[in-house]
């Protein structure tokens, strides 16, 4: 979920922005020349399968794949999801200039947070990695609807029932993302193990 | 003319934002019990027009009746996809699954076939195209040439009434082309195939028709073992370049 | 035919030939004062600068009208909520339903605001083709690493979106079609991740690549910007601008 | 054998985690001043080969030569990588930068000349192809036979000594495939081409060789005019099946 430009207040967009310069700088340390490619190619990736509409009743969800993004890049998802929402702001205006910051920080901390907690699950194969999996995909989104949350309510006490209501939008896009997230693990379980190599990287 | 499989008639075409159309007031029929072979230069239009045919793209103006039916909507095109189908030129794009199974198994499930009876088709599908043994593979470790055998295997397995084969041999070894020629040639149905390669085309179709802005010139079949002729001078005639 | 298009880059106007790097700076300027900004003078008159502007810059007024009207879903749901759950004087009632005067001013400020940003960012920003935005950005200073990541991602972006399309069809041909159930989600899932496994060998091709050509470790660019007359120009006009918005919003008075 | 370009001797190579390697006790040479065809069924190798030759890969055992000297440490192929020139299967893998004479400067920027030097060879090496006025062409916007062309300017702007080859003219045309044929026999270095088109090697090299699991089968040079046989013949010799 985007916040637009010209909702949140000045001290929280300047938040956002500071964090997302560090988390930045984090994850840009841990590109060598040799990453640049594959988080770049990675990141074109998700920018694309987020383009899939996937039904839910009478409506289309975007996919967001922040936690299966975290899996596979770790703080590197910063960067890659940094470029992501920028080029979103330009070639869609989805999001915004202001607003990049905030924006990033509540789908890549998502993304860095659930990459720590469930590596541990994920590193036992068969239903631990399942269950990790699933959890990482669900937890993710859920994350990213709580800071979404927290940024509007941060800016003023006026906005209290709007964030609740985003929160409940964001229910069933945590469910189709916990099992998107589970069917792309195991597909590249069975495809790609290599690609799935950071989670066993201490 | 309204036992004819395919017909395409006056059909307009551009890509969106394309400076100029691809086809214009193009017409094509595909008698039923043929095997046709498409040809052109790059570019001319041999994969678009398998795509209209399959309601991928929809022409501006223009009918196609397939089946002998008119065909307008997307739900036309649905039932068309059922009966007819599409190799596509890069075997890459047609498979997704994890595993071969899975794959050849997707087309009977969709056609709304109980899992048990899909697995069993897409087994037998694959018994009849040597591919046995293969079942638990991984799509994406495949060769090449077994990728294209695969794709062609998702296909056949929705028993389809006719099939279009887009360059079907693009990046095949000489083996696996030959294996290719036998199952075509053992193949019962209609098919229509678009290629740049003579010799292959020598040993699948006895007539090769030349895909023009206008229409698809039709080279007559000649008589006698040597059909190579058809399918070479139809290259050389005057195409649309770029 | 793609999904991914970059609508307003193209152009000669005035607009389209003015240095990047000055109009990346000049809208980064514009946006922070509009975000900060409270003031409903303020905002009137970012919103008639970035009108401006849009007239200068030539921009298909429709595409830009049909962006616009994408991006304020948003907005049009806090019109929704905001007026109605908003502390203040009772403008209208309907049932247990109030709106406030207050909430409906705060709502209009955020739209506004909204609106003008978005405007610039189209007019000043998106007027760029990517690629040079990325070398523009290097030439600004940024992190060598992030502008390739930019102009990377952005190059194969289009190969993603060609062979997801194609996908697509191929799931298309082989009578899909998309439901509420798990059949639905695990073909999507297979979708991204198929198209993440292509993106992940690719990239092992083209750093391989990119070592055959001799890469080590520095990006040189080529590209070169030439500062001219008419980016001084454009430059004090926006600098002597953004002061009467400052003015506007901190050393008047409140209008609203 | 000490004036062979390449010699590959006993080379060992498995992919990490693959069941049995592409490569045992293999031995492969290239004599100077020859342009040789490089044939054999998908999957047996032949894209391995070239990406060890360019120490994209390294071998678990046996030695690479190139122009005479050993090379095993990454040193070693950064130099290699200066002299010989690799064209990679697919041009979108080899097109990364976004501009085309931005891609085709990369090259020359790298081996330390000035940018003014290397624009100049860039434009240089673009003339000689055919491709003046594309330097500003968005590379992901050309055409498939383009971006082939491009790709090859690119490695050519390096100013190469040796050419390898991947399967240049996949899904090329006629005429971009004359096109290509024209500018290789117009080049004065050595070159070795991977192909399954037989009419391409015909026309671009004497010799064709066979790769197989433990060596290269090389296939003499025929004289007169019809060296089509020595390829044909090649490509019916027993090949490691997949
Ligand atoms: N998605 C697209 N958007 C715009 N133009 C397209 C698109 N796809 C194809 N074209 C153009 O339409 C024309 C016909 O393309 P098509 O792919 O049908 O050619 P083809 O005959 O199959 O060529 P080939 O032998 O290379 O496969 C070409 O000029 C091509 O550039
Ligand atoms: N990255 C990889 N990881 C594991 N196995 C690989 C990888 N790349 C190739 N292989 C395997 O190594 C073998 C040789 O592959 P290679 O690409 O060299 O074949 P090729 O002769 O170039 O085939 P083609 O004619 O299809 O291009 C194949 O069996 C292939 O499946
Ligand atoms: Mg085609
Ligand atoms: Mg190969």
């Amino acid at each position: 979920m985007h916040i637009s430009e010209g909702v949140l207040s000045p001290a929280v967009l300047a938040g956002g922005a500071v964090l997302t310069v560090v988390g930045t700088a984090v994850g840009l340390k841990k590109v060598d020349y040799e990453a640049i490619p594959r988080v770049a190619i990675l990141s074109a990736a998700f920018f694309v399968a987020s383009l899939i509409h996937v039904p839910l009743g009478p409506v289309g969800l975007h996919l967001v794949l922040n936690g299966l993004m975290g899996l596979l890049l770790g703080w590197m998802a910063v960067p890659a999801i940094l470029i992501a929402l920028f080029l979103q702001a330009l070639l869609f205006q989805f999001g915004g200039l202001t607003v990049l910051g905030v924006n990033t920080v509540t789908m890549a901390a998502p993304a860095v947070l659930c990459f720590y907690a469930y590596r541990g699950l994920l590193r036992h194969p068969g239903t631990p990695a399942a269950i990790g999996a699933f959890a990482c995909g669900f937890s993710a989104v859920l994350l990213s609807g709580l800071l979404v949350a927290l940024a509007l309510i941060s800016t003023g006490q006026a906005f209290l029932e709007v964030a609740q209501l985003v929160l409940l939008a964001h229910i069933p896009i945590m469910i189709i993302e916990g099992i998107i997230t589970l069917f792309i693990y195991l597909f590249l379980q069975k495809v790609r193990p290599e690609m799935l190599e950071g989670i066993y990287a201490s | 003319m309204s036992d004819a499989l395919i017909v395409l008639e006056n059909i307009t075409f551009a890509y969106p934002g394309a400076f100029r159309p691809v086809f214009q007031d193009f017409n094509f029929q595909l008698p039923p019990g043929h095997h046709l072979g498409l040809i052109g230069p790059n570019g001319c239009g041999k994969t678009t027009l398998l795509h209209l045919i399959m309601g991928l793209l929809r022409p501006q103006a223009g009918s196609i009746f397939i089946f002998g039916k008119e065909v307008r909507k997307e739900k036309d095109f649905v039932a068309v996809r059922q009966k007819v189908g599409l190799l596509f030129q890069n075997a890459d794009d047609q498979l997704f699954c994890p595993t071969v199974i899975e794959d050849v198994a997707f087309g009977p499930l969709n056609q709304g076939k109980p899992p048990a009876e899909a697995l069993w088709i897409a087994r037998e599908t694959m018994d009849r195209l040597g591919l046995s043994g293969f079942e638990d593979r991984i799509t994406y470790k495949l060769s090449g040439g077994e990728k294209k055998l695969v794709s062609l295997a998702t296909v056949l397995a929705m028993q389809p009434q006719l099939l279009l084969l887009d360059e079907p041999t693009t990046g095949l070894d000489e083996n696996t082309k030959q294996r290719l020629i036998h199952i075509l040639q053992d193949l019962e149905i209609s098919y229509l195939i678009v290629s740049h390669e003579h010799d292959f085309l020598n040993h699948t179709v006895r007539e090769c028709c030349h895909v023009h802005g206008h229409c698809c010139q039709p080279l007559p079949p000649r008589p006698g073992k040597e059909p190579v002729s058809t399918c070479k001078k139809a290259v050389s005639a005057p195409g649309k370049e770029y | 035919m793609s999904a991914i298009q970059e609508p307003f880059s193209e152009g000669q106007s005035l607009v389209h030939r003015l240095d990047p790097r000055g109009k990346i700076g000049v809208a980064a300027l514009f946006a922070v004062l509009l975000a900060t900004a409270n003031n409903y003078a303020t905002i009137l008159t970012g919103l008639a600068l970035s009108l401006v502007c849009l007239a200068l810059a030539g921009l298909p007024l429709r595409k830009v009208a049909a962006r616009l009207l994408v991006v304020n879903s948003f907005i049009f749901f806090l019109w929704l909520v905001l007026p109605l759950t908003y502390p203040g004087d009772v403008v209208w009632e309907l049932g247990p339903l109030s709106a406030s005067r207050q909430g409906l001013l705060f709502t209009g400020l955020i739209t506004l605001k909204s609106n003008a940003i978005i405007i610039i960012l189209i007019t000043l920003v998106a007027t760029v083709p990517v690629i040079t935005l990325g070398q523009a950005l290097q030439n600004l200073r940024l992190p060598d690493k992030l502008c390739h990541l930019l102009l990377f991602t952005y190059r194969y972006l289009y190969v993603f979106e060609e062979e997801f399309h194609r996908l697509l069809q191929a799931l298309k041909i082989r009578g899909f079609q998309p439901r509420t159930n798990l059949h639905t989600y695990r073909t999507y899932a297979y979708l991204a991740a198929m198209l993440l496994v292509r993106s992940y060998d690719r990239a092992d091709n083209v750093y391989r690549a990119m070592l055959c050509r001799g890469f080590n470790g520095t990006f040189y660019s080529l590209k070169t910007f030439s500062w001219q007359r008419q980016d001084h120009s454009f430059l004090a006009a926006s600098l002597l601008a953004a002061a009467a918005l400052g003015y506007l919003e901190w050393l008047q008075p409140s209008l609203g």
